[in-house]
Order: structure tokens, then sequence, then C-alpha cells
């Protein structure tokens, strides 16, 4: 069917949009809000082929640029012709803005967590933060610290040239570059606290759609950015007039409405599996999946003295990891179509995923036998009492109910704790006090990168690695030097290859003691109303395209 | 002229329990103009047969006829019913203060009445209503006329009551017990209306009571029911001074005004179920007179010179056969001569402070400066219209009240801020007899524990011995000690005063006040805890308070009597005295309400003017 | 006296009125049946050879994870996680039951000696204690509810407890009301009369009066209690897993939509939630009918009137 | 009277203050760290404390408290943690939907509950009375999810599998532009929500109108010749009103409840559905003013019972 322009696409969420402002931390679903009203210098094509959804392509770049002085430069040209919707009238987006961008993200207001990605990369930024923390957090002060600071390793020779200089060649810089949160910002947000409701109010788009009207908490339509020009943007084609996402939909009422027609595509919903499998069995065709590199594994407590710290031995981690029947968790999520099981730390469509089995098992249903035999070599024949708090939402409760059942069969005696989704991650789960005192012994958690493809940094560096700070995805402070070391290698070599190979060698060494049980690498399941043509998965939103799809109705 | 005209009407009312034969073969005419009285005790059918001329009595089995101006009622159709109804047939009913809808004006329910049976304006309707509330006596009525049923006081709304039935000028007017829930006084101004109403307009009334006095002073003609059979019918006062049949006589007998002293002869046993078929004679298990074929057979209608009709097996009116007659106890009370005073009270003022809904302060004063002397083995009786103080000075003197000042002293000993331990030492110096027999007796109690009460609160005897000395108890008040085990509900009225009056004697109290024990009762029941009473005070040489809103009633138990009216006493004397030379007005006006002769002379001066304020 | 019809105990009254109610009658085998199912659970799960919590991946699923439908190895199919729907109904009906139970009779304790106290006093407690109710009346229950395991985490006792004290206001109030009343009666006058203090008037007098009333408002409140369970279930709010009751199976089939595929996951807790409460409501009127002496005569005619607390 | 109004309000507002005490100490006594949401899952330690800091979360609770309460006596009910909106706005952006599937839900079962009862009551015993004590009871004994599962799933789903959509799965729609619309969606929710609440007033009716049908006053009509049309209507069902509206009182709370498992079930933009959205985000502010603002409604939808009750009984009225 031919392309169309016109209509009302209507998104539907459960949660509304969090997040306006870039900057500010933002869950992933953001990211199709992101597509619709900004435009960072490099950004994903959406796409159905899986190769060509994590390719990094220009976009207020007029190209992606080849690093020079042995990857440690990245020279950008702008593209003309992309404008900011400033209350004055179009104007063009310059570096100028690019480095303020840059600059607002260690605010200290709000401050970003992606932001140690880039002290760890950019020359100077460590130190441009870290004299940003001391600032009081107002909007004069910092206005005036931004005006008045400059980031080092952020050049802006001409209005449309930026040039980076990085402290390591990092094969990974391009993808960094695709986080919404390096959005440019024009001169007129340093007025506000960052997505403060002013900042809300004072939107200046740089995409093709920008705000027109915002009903907090229920309701957010855009419509055409009159700045935007069609021919400066080559990702992204706008064929819709009005996008309204609506909020406070719940995901089951969500799908009956997707089917009934009174709703498009969805916002923060992912499809459930059963549905998937439903949808499959009538033979509905409105289903795409999208692989983003995401992960579920269970955490071990190795710090606390549950059990005499037996959870410290690496026999039981070992125990563990064949007592698992990770078929069944596939089979749950709707077999192989859906979900693989993962046996290392790399899910599938990251660089450094390898299809390796430390702990082979068969069919990888799980092999009760042999962990019993760890076990009672661990000196625990009579099996160990563990307490494992789930996530109380979606499939939650159904996947800790079927690692029980594979865990009880291999002697390990499992008391379920539902925790409410709210407190499930900031409460239990990241506060390291927990852990030490023993609140928890196993959790099933999920991880999924910051951006796609390249992302092996934003697995291994968050979850595995200790620096000496507690409080994030790494729950009991795991660290090995050794995978360090190979990890630092394979970020700075400019070889591809041979950083798949490094980043193997590090999942090994992981594995080889593991602080985890890895279960599955998962694939987004993505469903969208009959009258939605089009539609095509855009990486780093997590969802179809808002930009590209076009109505039938 | 005939107006209605009852034949051979028998009702059924099916319930969960059974049929309830209400009436069995009642047949009576009424003439216009006419006053056509139903007396009997409670349950004998009166209301059903009122309610079944109306022709409210849906879901009852009827069989006979009741031919109202040339129609048979049971055979029209029911919207021609309906239009009678109200129209040509009006009834007021026993309770005023439940009988008018509560969220309507009193002038927009008698305007309904006149718009369901005539075209007129609601302006005119209005007008007419205004009209007929002057004629029945509401002063302002153009004012009135827009209150609620509750701004009146219960004889006010008794008038609006028949201002409503005889506002279309019905041709019959069926009033069932007007008069019972007002006081006495309240009551002869209603029958006078009432008179005044029937000689003026002309309508013909079938007057339903319990009160044979009242029957007997105004009934052209009456009829007497039990169990839902028609015992005796004629002119009235054929039916009230000479009975033809022995119930009409024993009920007679039994109401205390006609026995100044004494024993009263009461009619022994209590009315049948009429769950039962009967077959024979109802009332020939308590027949003094009762032959065997009276146990046998249906007895046939004897028809009298004077006019009156019998359903009896004696031939002769019982009023004529002395041995129809219960055999009248002889002596007359043996009164204690040594007068020292039990109960003292003096200058008792009661105020109930409170405030109402909407926080006005309500200083109610209830007992204004009550004083009186109780001589042991007496019995003093206060008599004075509801609401004038007597419950509430009863509660004072037996200490369940205290009074805002004045004192009560009991055997020398006041009453008044007793501690735990004296409180229940004086529990056993005076008990008390409460109104309602019903209400009194916790239903959900055994009698054994009722009236074993009183061991276990003041830790008397215990197991075998309080068992016994129950059982004693019962016996003395007359009540079979092998019902220890039943419940309250399983006795009837009469027998559940018994009860009461078991529980009082427990502890050996010497004093005992009876706060209107018999007012509840049917007249032949009233009869016999009457003589329980006097019995009692003769065996134990008790000290009585005894309380009644019914002057015979007192008359007939006391010794001296005390007058009261809103809180305070008008007057006090000994019980003849009083009675033959009343001093203060407003005991000649109680003593005229009651006395049927008063009250047939029409010898109120006018009975419309002294309505009650709101 | 010779016309004395035979005279029966109030209880074998009542019995003999409960008896005749057929409705009554049901209600009340089926409440039995389902006691029966309860206590033998465990029979059920060795009789199918299928533990509560027992995950069949391999009969119980297909390869994709759906549950099958009822046949021969599973009577009421299997459940998202290949699990006997009949053995997890069966040992359900131990939660539903036991919540349904002591959460009516926790209440009804409480409720009955709050309105005794208010009612028989008066006065200022009276004002303080309806007030109260008053209000826990006004509190919105679900939000309160919906924060409390926000904060403290789903869990039997909590439901138990928030179940209680959102309920016990209903009994609090019609013991009140007939206190009330009661207290105004002669009999309580008489027994002062005979020197009786408060408690001994409350207990011995008062509160054998109040049986009718408790019986069946205790009854009503089973039901309820239960919907209530059944909804905080529903709602993610219930019982821990893999623990089965009614209203977490019916959460389950309502999650995801899935009912709408695997029919027999909401048609059989479902009914089973429906009869059991049927049960109890029926086996509540019936017993009203029967004890309420003011019933006796007008059977059909007359129905005491009863405010009840819609659950949510 | 005054003193009545003025004791009834100031009970009302003893009743907020008590409800906003017991809410606030609830989320502010109870661990939790809304900060730790708001900065994000991924932010390090002293990144939650800087919001902690800045959203004044680091102060004394009762100081806290003291400024919720002075700030809610000016009508302004805070700010959402979550995207820093006035709670107020956010709560009246969902008033459309819950208001119009309350209010809908309401009308539908007092107009299918009172005639039910009255129609069960004029016959007793009757087929028809059976059959409506049996819908009371079937009413009274439904959870109204599973009965909003049920209504999706015949009323939806399997018409939809059929080929047509007879009615549409929920969604709120505005009462403008087209209020067919509106109403059509709004068809199943609305009677979820009110099926039990019509069982429970057809047996409160049915109950009250017996009662009311045994007084003196309605045999006085009766006597009068009024048809029996008019002296159940008239005589009979005037008098039931207050039992109704006392009732209708007390269920406001019920009607909470009901509405957020309904906004659930049929996906309602509604306040039930803003409200487990703040639960689950430790959204304080708004969880906070979304009870306070359902305590203060239910304590005004009494307060009017209250004066409705006078104005319907002249008995207390004058
Ligand atoms: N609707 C009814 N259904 C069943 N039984 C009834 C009904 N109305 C009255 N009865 C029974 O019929 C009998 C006669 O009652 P009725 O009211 O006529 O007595 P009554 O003579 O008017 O008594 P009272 O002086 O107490 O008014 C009683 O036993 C009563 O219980
Ligand atoms: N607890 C109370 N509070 C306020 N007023 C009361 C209270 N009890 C009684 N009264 C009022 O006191 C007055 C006298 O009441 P009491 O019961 O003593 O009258 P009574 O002479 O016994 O009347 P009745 O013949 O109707 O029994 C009445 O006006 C009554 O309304
Ligand atoms: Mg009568
Ligand atoms: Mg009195
Ligand atoms: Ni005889």
């Amino acid at each position: 069917q031919d392309a169309q322009t016109g209509g009302t696409l209507r998104v539907l969420g459960t949660a509304e949009i969090d997040r306006f402002d870039t900057v500010p931390p933002a869950t992933a679903d953001t990211g199709s809000f992101f597509r619709a009203v900004t435009r960072q210098l490099i950004n994903f094509a959406a796409s159905n082929d899986a190769d060509e959804q994590i390719a990094p392509q220009a976009d207020l770049a007029d190209s992606v640029p080849v690093p020079t002085d042995e990857g440690l430069t990245y020279t950008f040209k702008l593209r003309q012709g992309a404008n900011w919707d400033a209350p004055d009238g179009a104007r063009q987006i310059v570096a100028a803005d690019i480095e303020r961008g840059f600059m607002r993200i260690c605010n200290p207001s709000l401050p970003n967590p992606a932001v140690s990605y880039f002290e760890d990369l950019i020359v100077g930024y460590a130190e441009f933060c870290a004299g940003f923390a001391d600032v009081e957090p107002t909007v004069e002060a910092m206005k005036a610290y931004i005006e008045a600071g400059d980031v080092e390793g952020i050049e802006t020779p001409s209005d449309d040239t930026v040039v980076f200089r990085l402290k390591y060649a990092a094969n990974d810089f391009i993808y960094l570059l695709t986080l919404p949160v390096t959005t440019p910002a024009p001169v007129e947000v340093l007025d506000y606290l960052p997505d403060s409701p002013e900042y809300r109010e004072n939107f200046i788009s740089s995409g093709p759609y920008t705000i027109d009207s915002y009903t907090p908490d229920t309701q957010v339509t855009l419509v055409r950015n009159p700045a935007w020009q069609a021919e400066s943007d080559p990702l992204r084609k706008a064929y819709v007039d009005t996008i309204e996402v609506v909020a406070g939909v719940q995901p089951d009422a969500a799908m009956q409405q997707l089917q009934s027609g009174d709703g498009d595509m969805l916002y923060d919903i992912n499809v459930p599996p059963v549905t998937v499998q439903m949808l499959t069995m009538q033979g509905d065709e409105k289903i795409s999946t999208l692989a983003e590199g995401s992960s579920r594994m269970i955490w071990i407590n190795t710090v606390s003295e549950n059990n005499d710290g037996a959870l410290r031995d690496p026999l039981v981690r070992q125990a563990l990891n064949y007592a698992v029947n990770k078929a069944a968790i596939v089979q749950q999520l709707g077999g192989p179509e859906f979900a693989t099981p993962l046996n290392g730390i790399f899910p599938l469509g990251i660089l450094g995923h390898h299809d390796f089995a430390p702990y082979p098992t068969n069919n990888n249903e799980g092999d009760p036998a042999k962990a019993k035999e760890l076990l009672a070599q661990a000196g625990y024949p009579d099996g160990l009492s563990l307490k494992m708090p789930f996530r109380n939402a979606g499939n939650g409760a159904a996947e800790a109910q079927v690692l029980q059942a594979s865990l009880e069969a291999a002697g390990f005696k499992v008391e379920l704790v539902p925790t409410p989704a709210s407190d499930f991650y900031p409460r239990l789960i990241t506060n390291f006090d927990n852990a030490l005192n023993g609140v928890w012994d196993l959790v099933p958690s999920g991880w999924s990168p910051d951006w796609p493809g390249g992302a092996a940094r934003s697995i291994f560096q968050p979850q595995y690695t200790y620096d000496g700070t507690h409080g994030t995805f790494n729950f009991s402070d795991y660290n090995n030097e050794e995978a360090n070391e190979i990890a630092a290698k394979a970020l700075a070599t400019s070889d591809l290859e041979e950083a798949a190979k490094l980043w193997n060698q590090v999942d090994e060494i992981v594995m080889a003691n593991p602080p985890t049980v890895p279960l599955i690498s998962q694939t987004t399941v993505l469903y969208h109303g009959a009258a939605v043509q089009n539609f095509l998965p855009y990486a780093a939103g997590g969802n179809g395209d808002w930009t590209n799809v076009w109505l039938s109705r | 002229m005939t107006v209605l005209s009852v034949r051979h009407l028998t009702i059924d009312i099916p319930t969960g329990d059974g049929h309830v034969h209400a009436a069995r073969d009642v047949s009576f005419d009424v003439a216009a103009e006419e006053l056509f009285g139903i007396a009997g005790e409670s349950g004998s059918g009166k209301s059903v047969l009122s309610q079944a001329i109306m022709g409210l009595l849906p879901g009852a089995v009827i069989s006979g006829e009741i031919i109202f101006e040339g129609k048979n009622l049971l055979d029209l159709p029911a919207r021609d019913m309906q239009r009678l109804r109200g129209n040509r047939i009006a009834m007021i009913s026993q309770d005023p203060l439940s009988s008018l809808h509560p969220f309507y004006t009193v002038g927009a329910q008698i305007v309904e009445a006149i718009r369901t049976h005539r075209q007129v304006s609601e302006a005119e309707a209005l007008r007419e209503a205004v009209d007929i509330l002057g004629r029945v006596g509401i002063h302002d009525p153009d004012k009135r006329v827009h209150d609620y049923p509750h701004q009146f006081s219960g004889g006010m709304r008794q008038r609006v009551m028949i201002a409503m039935a005889i506002v279309l000028r019905p041709a019959l007017l069926i009033a069932d017990e007007p008069t019972t829930a007002l006081d006495v006084t309240v009551q002869a101004q209603i029958i006078a209306l009432l008179n005044e109403m029937r000689r003026e307009l002309g309508t013909a009334i079938i007057m339903v009571t319990h009160d044979l006095e009242l029957l007997s002073s105004i009934a052209d003609h009456a009829m007497v029911m039990y169990a839902g059979n028609r015992m005796e019918s004629g002119p009235g006062d054929a039916v009230l001074t000479a009975p033809a049949h022995p119930y009409t006589l024993g009920l007679l007998r039994s109401s205390p005004s006609h026995e100044t002293r004494g024993a009263l002869p009461s009619i022994p046993g209590q009315p049948p179920s009429l769950l039962l078929e009967q077959k024979a004679c109802a009332f020939a298990p308590r027949c003094a007179a009762a032959m065997d074929i009276c146990r046998k057979e249906r007895p046939p209608l004897r028809s009298f010179a004077d006019g009156t009709r019998s359903l009896c097996w004696l031939e002769a009116k019982a009023s004529d056969t002395p041995a129809a007659l219960p055999a009248a106890p002889d002596q007359a009370p043996a009164l204690a001569q040594d007068s020292d005073i039990v109960v003292k009270v003096s200058d008792v003022r009661l105020t109930y402070g409170g405030r109402s809904l909407f926080g006005k302060n309500i200083n109610l004063e209830v007992l204004k400066g009550v004083s009186l002397e109780l001589p042991r083995g007496r019995t003093l009786g206060i008599v004075g219209e509801s609401g004038c103080g007597k419950s509430t000075l009863a509660r004072i003197i037996a200490g369940l009240l205290p009074p805002t000042s004045g004192d009560v002293t009991i055997e020398g000993q006041s009453v008044l801020g007793l501690d735990r331990r004296d409180w229940i030492e004086m529990r056993k110096r005076v008990q008390m007899v409460f109104q309602d027999p019903f209400g009194s007796l916790n239903p959900r109690r055994r009698v054994g524990s009722i009236i074993g009460g009183p061991f276990r609160i003041q830790k008397v005897a215990h197991g075998a011995a309080r068992k016994n000395k129950v059982r004693e108890l019962m016996e003395i008040v007359g009540l079979n000690p092998e019902h220890y085990n039943r419940f309250p509900s399983e006795f009837s009225g009469g027998q559940r005063q018994r009860i009461g009056i078991a529980r009082a004697l427990a502890l050996n109290p010497s004093i005992i006040i009876f706060d209107e024990p018999v007012s509840a009762l049917d007249v032949s029941i009233q009869a016999q805890i009457l003589n329980l009473i006097a019995r009692l005070q003769r065996e134990l040489g008790l000290s009585y308070l005894f309380i009644s809103h019914d002057l015979a009633v007192v008359r007939h138990v006391s010794s001296e009597i005390l007058v009261m009216k809103a809180g305070q006493v008008v007057e006090r004397g000994e019980t003849e005295t009083l009675y033959h030379h009343p001093q203060h007005p407003y005991t000649r006006e109680l003593l005229a309400a009651a006395d049927p002769h008063y009250r047939k002379s029409g010898g109120l001066a006018d009975p419309l003017s002294s309505g009650a304020t709101p | 006296m010779s016309a004395e019809i035979k005279q029966r105990g109030s209880l074998e009254l009542t019995l003999r009125r409960l008896l005749a109610d057929r409705a009554g009658l049901l209600a009340m085998l089926f409440i039995i049946a389902l006691v029966a199912a309860a206590i033998g659970a465990d029979g059920i799960a060795a009789l199918t050879g299928h533990g509560p919590t027992a995950q069949f991946l391999d009969i119980g699923l297909t390869p994709t994870g759906l549950p099958v439908p009822p046949g021969g190895e599973f009577l009421f199919g299997t459940d998202q996680l290949g699990r006997d729907v009949l053995v997890r109904l069966a040992h359900g009906a131990r939660i539903s039951l036991a919540i349904g139970l002591v959460a009516s009779l926790l209440a009804a304790m409480i409720g009955v000696t709050v309105g005794l106290v208010a009612g028989y006093f008066g006065g200022w407690i009276d004002v303080v204690l309806g007030r109260l109710m008053d209000l826990v009346m006004s509190i919105p229950v679900l939000l309160c509810m919906l924060s409390l395991v926000a904060v403290f985490g789903p869990s039997l006792p909590l439901s138990l407890t928030v179940i209680v004290f959102f309920s016990w206001t209903t009994m609090g109030r019609v013991i009140r009301g007939q206190v009330l009343s009661l207290r105004e009666r002669e009999f309580v006058t008489a027994s002062r009369s005979m020197g009786a203090g408060h408690l001994s008037i409350m207990v011995t007098d008062i509160l054998p009066n109040l049986g009718a009333p408790i019986i069946i408002y205790t009854t009503m409140m089973v039901p309820t209690s239960i919907i209530f369970e059944a909804t905080l279930s529903f709602l993610g709010l219930g019982i821990v897993p893999p623990a089965p009751s009614w209203g977490g199976m019916l959460a389950e089939a309502a999650n995801n939509s899935i009912y709408m595929f695997a029919w027999w996951l909401v048609l059989f807790p479902g009914l089973a939630l429906l009869f059991t409460t049927l049960s109890f409501n029926i086996l509540g009127d019936a017993l009203r009918d029967a004890l309420d002496p003011a019933s006796m005569r007008h059977k059909a005619l007359k129905k005491k009137k009863t405010s009840v607390r819609s659950a949510p | 009277m005054i003193r009545f109004i003025a004791s009834r309000i100031g009970f009302a507002a003893l009743v907020l203050v008590m409800l906003s005490g017991f809410v606030f100490t609830l989320f502010f006594v109870a661990p939790g760290d809304p900060a730790r949401v708001v900065a994000g899952e991924r932010a390090t330690e002293a990144q939650v404390a800087q919001v902690r800091e800045n959203l004044g979360l680091d102060r004394p609770i009762f100081e806290q408290y003291l400024s919720f309460v002075g700030r809610s006596l000016s009508g302004d009910l805070g700010y959402s943690y979550r995207n820093q909106q006035p709670v107020l706005d956010l709560i009246s952006n969902r008033m459309p939907a819950t208001v119009s599937l309350c209010v809908g839900a309401v009308i539908l079962w007092l107009l299918m509950g009172i005639p039910i009862g009255i129609m069960s009551a004029r016959r007793p015993g009757s087929l028809l009375d059976r059959l409506g004590q049996g819908f009371v009871l079937i009413g009274v004994s439904f959870p109204s999810f599973v009965l909003g599962m049920a209504a999706l799933y015949f009323l939806y789903f399997v018409p939809r599998q059929a080929g047509f959509t007879l009615f549409p799965p929920g969604g709120f729609k505005p009462f403008l532009p087209n209020p067919g619309l509106w109403a059509w969606h709004l068809m199943l929710p609305w009677f979820t929500l009110a099926f039990t609440s019509a069982a429970i007033y057809a047996r409160l009716t049915r109950g009250q109108l017996l009662e009311v049908l045994g007084e003196d006053y309605i045999r006085t009509a009766r006597a009068k010749g009024l048809s029996e049309r008019k002296v159940v209507y008239k005589h009979g069902v005037r008098s039931i009103f207050s039992p109704l509206t006392t009732q209708l009182g007390a269920d406001i709370a019920a009607l909470l409840g009901g509405a957020l498992v309904t906004e659930q079930v049929f996906g309602l933009q509604g306040i039930g559905s803003l409200a487990v959205q703040s639960v689950q985000t430790q959204d304080r502010p708004v969880i906070i003013g979304v009870v306070m603002l359902a305590g203060f409604f239910i304590v005004i939808a009494n307060l009017i019972v209250d004066f409705l009750y006078i104005l319907l009984d002249p008995r207390i009225r004058t």
C-alpha cells in the first residue's frame, strides 16, 4: 500500500511519557517520543531487518565520521536545514547547541547516570562535571556555570563543526552518541530547571513533531513542527499529522483497544507472551519482533551470611547454574521465537555474545542430578533454603514460580517473596544493605543495555564491575580484575572482531565463577492496530517508529 | 334503613403456620345514623372483620356476604370497590400516630382523599379540607392545614383522621378502636365528636373496641366477639347491662368498676388459638356454666325478647342464671392497721436536661415537687394522664433514677447516693413490676433464669437450692413449675405478668411498685392479675405503689389515691372519699371521662374546644 | 389450659424452619461439600496424582507455553504454568474459606463489642465510637489497601487485617442500633432494679438478644470477605504464590487476558467463587427468616431491612 | 439547625484531618524511597541524595506533614514527584473518566435496582419477585472484576470473533463532541460497576417497601380509595427515599473502590488507574492527594446525605 500522510496516530500507554527533557534519566520507552521531537548526531533507522535496526546512521551529522588520531578524535559536520522550533522562528541547530547539550547532562539538579560513560571518555568532561556538582541547583547558578564553562574535549571550531576528543579509542563512541541524553540544547532551555513544568511549557522541538498540548498523566498531543524540514532528515518521514499519546491504560485493556481499533500503537506496553501465542493462533500478522539485547538472569547474593555464606562457594553457584530449567522459561515466553536460552552474560545481538555452555544441560532443561551432586560436594547434601523476592508485575510471578519449581527439583528450597514493582529495584535490590543483611539470596533480574548493538560496555560495566560505590545494578558488588583488564582492552581496540573475541574471554572468565545464572536472551514482541502501515521497529525506542508509520482507516 | 348487612361472614387468613380462622359465621346489620359497637378481647377478630368490610384483606379467604347499599362487596370488581372506599365507606384506625403519612401535610392528605373521588380543583379541595378541619375542632385550620402530622398531638391527629374520613360524607364509617391510644380525657372528646358527626351527617358508624364500658354508654347496637365468633349481639343497653352470654357477663364482671372491693370474678384461662378448628363452643373451656354439650357441638343462636341474640347452649340469659356466675371470692382485704410509713417521698423534682437534634437546649421539668407517703401494708394508687410523670416518679422511688432535688426514704433509709453494697441491699426492699409484660421479660432467657436472676445477681442460693426457690415462687404466683425451662414467648400475656411478679417477689421485698401492670392486658386476664396482687398483699403483708391511668383499676386496688397532673400532685385522699367527693377540677374531669354515664349524656361541656396543643 | 399446643424449643423451631427452606438447605449442603473439599484437598491431589504446585511442562502446557483445556488427564484443564486447575481449586477453597470465616468472625467480634458498648453506654462514648465508625466508613478502602500493600508488601495477615478493619462497622452499626432500643426495654430496667451491674446487663441481658443479627450478619459477612480477598488478589495484593487462592487464580486468568483463550481458567474458579458466596448469602437469608421472630408470622411478607456494604 | 449543620461540617473536617494523618504516617513512616524512584533505576547514591534534598524529603516528617496540611487548606495538594505537575491538575485531568463512570453507574443502578425492588415488593412470592430475588443474590455474590471479565468475554470478545463489534472493550472517549460514542464506550464499565449495587438496592428497596407497605398509613391510603399504583408509588415509595439516601451515602466509599477495579479492567483513564500507577511509582503526593480527595468526596457526599435526609423527612426538618 502506498504511503499516505495525515490522520491521528493513537498511542496507548500505562504510564505517561516520563520525560520531555532528554537530560534527566528516562525510561527506554521514552525513546519513541524523543525520536519524534528531538534529533541527535547519530541515530538508528527504523527497520524490520535485525542488522539494520542497530546500524548507526547520521541524523544531525551529515555523515557517520571515521575517527582520526588513532580513534581519539571524531569530527562531525552538522546538517544544514535542521532547525530549532525556537520562539522567535526556525533557527539552525549549531555546534554550540551540541556542546551545551553535553554540559547539561551532569547538572546538579537531575543528573543522568549515563554521565559516567562520558566522564570516562571525553577529555575534560569529568573536570567540568566535578565543578558543576558544586554549583547550587538553581536556574541562575546552573545557567551561569554552563555559559561560562567549557568542555575541553568538545570543540566547536565553527557553527557547523563539532570535534570530540577522547581519552582512549573507544569502539562504541558512535553508539554512545545515539543516546537521547546527547541531544543538543538550544540556549533558551538554560532558563529552566531540567524537565521542569516550565521546560515542558516552553518546549523547543527539533524533530518533525512538537508538543501541542499536554494534560499531565493523561495525554500528550503532538502536531507537526513547522520548523522541521523533511529534506534535512533522512530518518523520519513524518506521515501522520497528529500523534496522541494516551496514558493510564492497563496492558490488557490496551491490547483490546488495539484490536478493536480504538488505539493504534503501544507506548510502554510489551505484548504479553500468552497474548502473542493467542494472536499467532488466530493468524494475526501484526506482530513484529525487536532484539534490543535484553536478557534475564538470576543474581546470586555472595555477600550475605545466610546459610553460613553458602552462596559464596563457587560450587553452589555452579549447582544453581546447572539446576535451572531455561527451556521452561522459554516455553513460558512463547517458545524459541521469542526467547533463547542464555549461558553467558552477553545476550544475542550484542557484540561479544557467543554460543558457549559452561554448565551444559540437556536441551537447557536443567540437570537436577548434577546440581545435587555439586551441592553435596560443597557440603550441602540436604540442599539449601533460599529467599527469592520477585517483581510482582507482568510475567514476574510466572517466571518466579517456574524457577522455584526447577530449583526445588535440585534440592534448593525457595521461598518466594512477592514485591511490588515500585519497590523491587529501588528499595529492595539496589540497596546494598539488603544484600549484606541477607534480605535476599536470589533475585530474578533483567538488563537491557542503554543502546543496542555494540553495547557490551553497557552490560559489563554497570553489572559486573565495582569501583567502590554501591547502589547500581551490580547487586552484590561483583568485581574481577582479570575481566576488567580484558574489558578495557576490548573497549580500546578499534578492530571490532578483536573486540568481540576479547568480550568472549570476559564472558568466560565471569561465568567460570558465576555471580549470576544467565537465563535467556529476550526478544521484544511488538504489536499494532490494523490501521497502522509501515510499522518499523525502532531499536532505541523499543517499539515501532511513530515518525515512519502511516494510517489507513 | 340498613346500610350494611353482613351475612355468614367467614374469614380465613393463610399464614406460614396454617390458616388463621379470624371470623366464623358472623352476621349483623348496621342502619343509617346508627352506632354499631363491636367488642371483644384482643385477637378476637375485630380488626380483621372491619378490614374485610373495607376490602383490605388481600390474600384472605372470605365467604358469606357483605351487602352495602344493595351490593355485595365481596363480588365487586376491584375498581368499583376502590371507588367506594373512602367515598362511601370510610375508616379510622386505632393509632392516629401511625395512620397518617409522616411525609405529607395533613392538608395534602385530605385533599388527596377528596380529589380521588371528586373532580374538583386543588384550591377547591383545600378549601374543603380547611372547612372540615375546622369542623372537627382544629383551631386555625387555614394555617394548620399546611402542617405535618408530627406537629399535631395524638388527639388532634385523630381529629384529622376523622376529618379525612368524613369529608366525603360516607354512608358508613368504620372506627377501629379510635380512642385506645388516647388519654381518657381526649378519648371522651373524640367519642363526643363522632356522635355529633353521626347525628349531623347521618353516617352509620361501626365502632370497634375492647372497652365494654364505653360501648354500653354509646352503642345503639353491640356485638361481642370471641375467637372469631359472634358470641352475642343486640341493642347496646341490653347486651351490656343484661348479657345473655356467659362470656359477656364474665367480661362485665371482670371489669373492676363494677365491684368496688374484694376479688374480681375473673374468667380463668386464656383465649384459644385461632389456628385450631372449632367444633364446639369456643368459650366452653373457660366457661363456668359449660355443659357437656358445649364441648361437643357448636352452639345454636338464641334470640331473646329484648332483641339480644346469643351463641350459647344456655337457654336462659346468663345474667339471669346465678349458676353461671363464677363464685366471687368473699373476703374484703384485711387492711393492716399499724401504719408506719415505709416510703416517704419529699418534694421530689426532676428535670430532664438535654439537647435536641438541632442543638436546642431542652429542659423538661417532669416532676415539680412531688411528696407522698406510703404506710406499711397499704396500697397507694397513682393516676394521671399519659406523660404526667408517673413512671418517672416510680423509677425515682425505686432508686433507678436520681431526682434533681428532694429525697426518697425507704423504711427510713434514703435511696439516694448509696454505694454499691447498700444499693444491692436496698434492692431487697423495693421491687418493681412493669407495665409491659412483653418488654420486661428478656425474650432470650428462660423463665427459670429470669425468676432466678435476682438470686444470681444478689448471689443468694445456688444450683438446686435456687431452682427450688424459683419453683416455689412460680407456684405462689400460679404458674406451673414444670414450665421452668420455657421462654417468655411461650406464655400468654397474663402468665408473663405473673413471671414478672414472681421475679419481683424473689428477694422478699417489703414494697412493690406496680407501674401500669395491667394496662396491656385484656379485662379477663387483668382481673386474674389484680386478684393475684391483692392476694399477695394479704398473704405477705406487702406495701404497694400502684400506678395506672385507669381510674377504675386504681380505685379497685388502692386504699388511698394520688392524682397527678403535669408533674404535680393535684389531689390525694382515701379512695372512696376521693371518688365520691372529688375536689380538684382535674380529678372531676378524670372521673367524668371514665364514667359511662357522664359520657352518654355528653357531659363534657365542649368536647371540641379543649384540643391539646402540639 | 386444656387447649395447650405443644411448645417447641426455639432452637428446634429455628432448625425446622431452616430445614423447610429448600434453597437454604441446598446452600448448607454446598457449604458442607465445600468444607469437605477443602479438608480433603490433599486427597484430591493424591487421587489425580497432581500436586497443587506441580508444573507439568510437558503434558500440561503446549510447546509454546499455553495451558491445555479440560480433558482426561486434567479434568478442569491446566493453568498458564501447567498446573492442575481442579487440584488448585480444592486447595484454594481452604484459603478462601479460611479468610471468609476468620475475617468475618474477627470483624463480628469487634463490631459486636463496639456496637454493644456504644449503644449501651450512649453519651460521649457513643459519640466517639459512632464517629469512629463514620471515619472508617469514609476511608476509600481499596485505595488505602493499595497504599498499605505498596508499603508493607502483600501477605495473608495484611489482607486479613484490612478486611477486618473495614468490615466491622456494618456489624457495629446494626448492633448499636439494636442495643439502643434494647437498653430501653423494661427487662433491662428490671435487671437494674435487681441490682445488676453494667457488665452483667450487657452480657446476660442484652447479648443473648443479639443472637439473630449476629448470626445473620456474620454469615452475610463471609461472602463479602471472600469477594474482598478475591478482589485484592485480583489487584495483585493478595496472597503469596504459588499457594492457590480463588482470587489469585482469577487474577492469573485475567492477567494478559489469557481467559479469552483459556476460558476454563476463569470458569471454574469463577463458578466456585459464585456458588460459595451465593450459598453463604442464601444461608444468611434463610437464617434471617428462621431466626427473626418478626418474620415468623408473615414469612413471605416481611423481610428485615439491611444495609449491606457492598464489596468492591 | 445551624448547630447541627455546623457540627456535621466540623466532623467532616475532623475526618479529613484524621485521614490525612493516617495516610501521611503510612507513607512517610514506611520504608521505601521515592527519591530513588525519581532519580531513576540506575542512579548512584549521591544522585539519589541530591534528588531527596530537592524534593524536601530530608526534612523531619512532622514538618513535612504540617506544611502539607497548611498547603492542603489552601487547596494545594502539592506536586507530583514524577512530573512536578500540581497534584490537583493531575487528578482533575483524570476526573472526566471517573465522574462519567461513577455518575452513569449510580444512575444505572438506581434505575435497575429500585424498579426491580418495587416490582418484587408489590407481589411478594410471585414469579417476578423470585426472579428479582435471584438477581439480588447473584448480584451480591459476584465480584465485580469477574463480572467485568464476563462482560468483556461475552459482549466484546465473542461478538468480535463472530465478526462484529457489539460494544467496545472500554477506553474512555470524552463526552464532547460525541456523547453517543462516549456512552457506547462506557456501556460495559457502567454495567459492571452498577450490577452489584443494583442488586443491593433491589434488596433494600424490596425490604423497605414491604415494611412500609405494612404500615398503618398505607392502610389509610388504601381506605381513602386510592388506586394501588398511587398507594405504592406516592405513599409507599416516598417513604423509602430516606433509607435509600442513607445507603447511597454509605456506598460512595465502595463506589470509588469499584471504580478503581472497573477502570483497571476496561482501561479507563480515571482516578483509580492514576492511583494504581502512582502507587507503582511511589509518587506519594499523588497517592495522598487521591486518597484525600476520595475521602473528601465521601465526606461531602455524606454531608449531602445528612442534609437530604432532613429535607426528605419533615419530622426532622420542623
Ligand atoms: N394479615 C394477617 N395475617 C395473618 N393473621 C392475621 C392477620 N391479621 C390478623 N391476624 C390474626 O387474626 C386474629 C384476629 O386479629 P385482629 O387484629 O382482628 O384482632 P383484634 O380483635 O382487632 O385485636 P386487638 O384488640 O388486639 O386489635 C389474630 O389472631 C391475628 O393474629
Ligand atoms: N429519658 C428521658 N429524657 C427526657 N424526657 C423524658 C425521659 N423519660 C421521660 N421523659 C418525659 O417525661 C415525661 C413524663 O414521662 P413518664 O414516662 O414518667 O410519664 P407517665 O406518666 O408514665 O406516662 P405514660 O402514662 O405514658 O406511661 C414525658 O413528657 C416524657 O416525654
Ligand atoms: Mg384490632
Ligand atoms: Mg408510664
Ligand atoms: Ni358456651
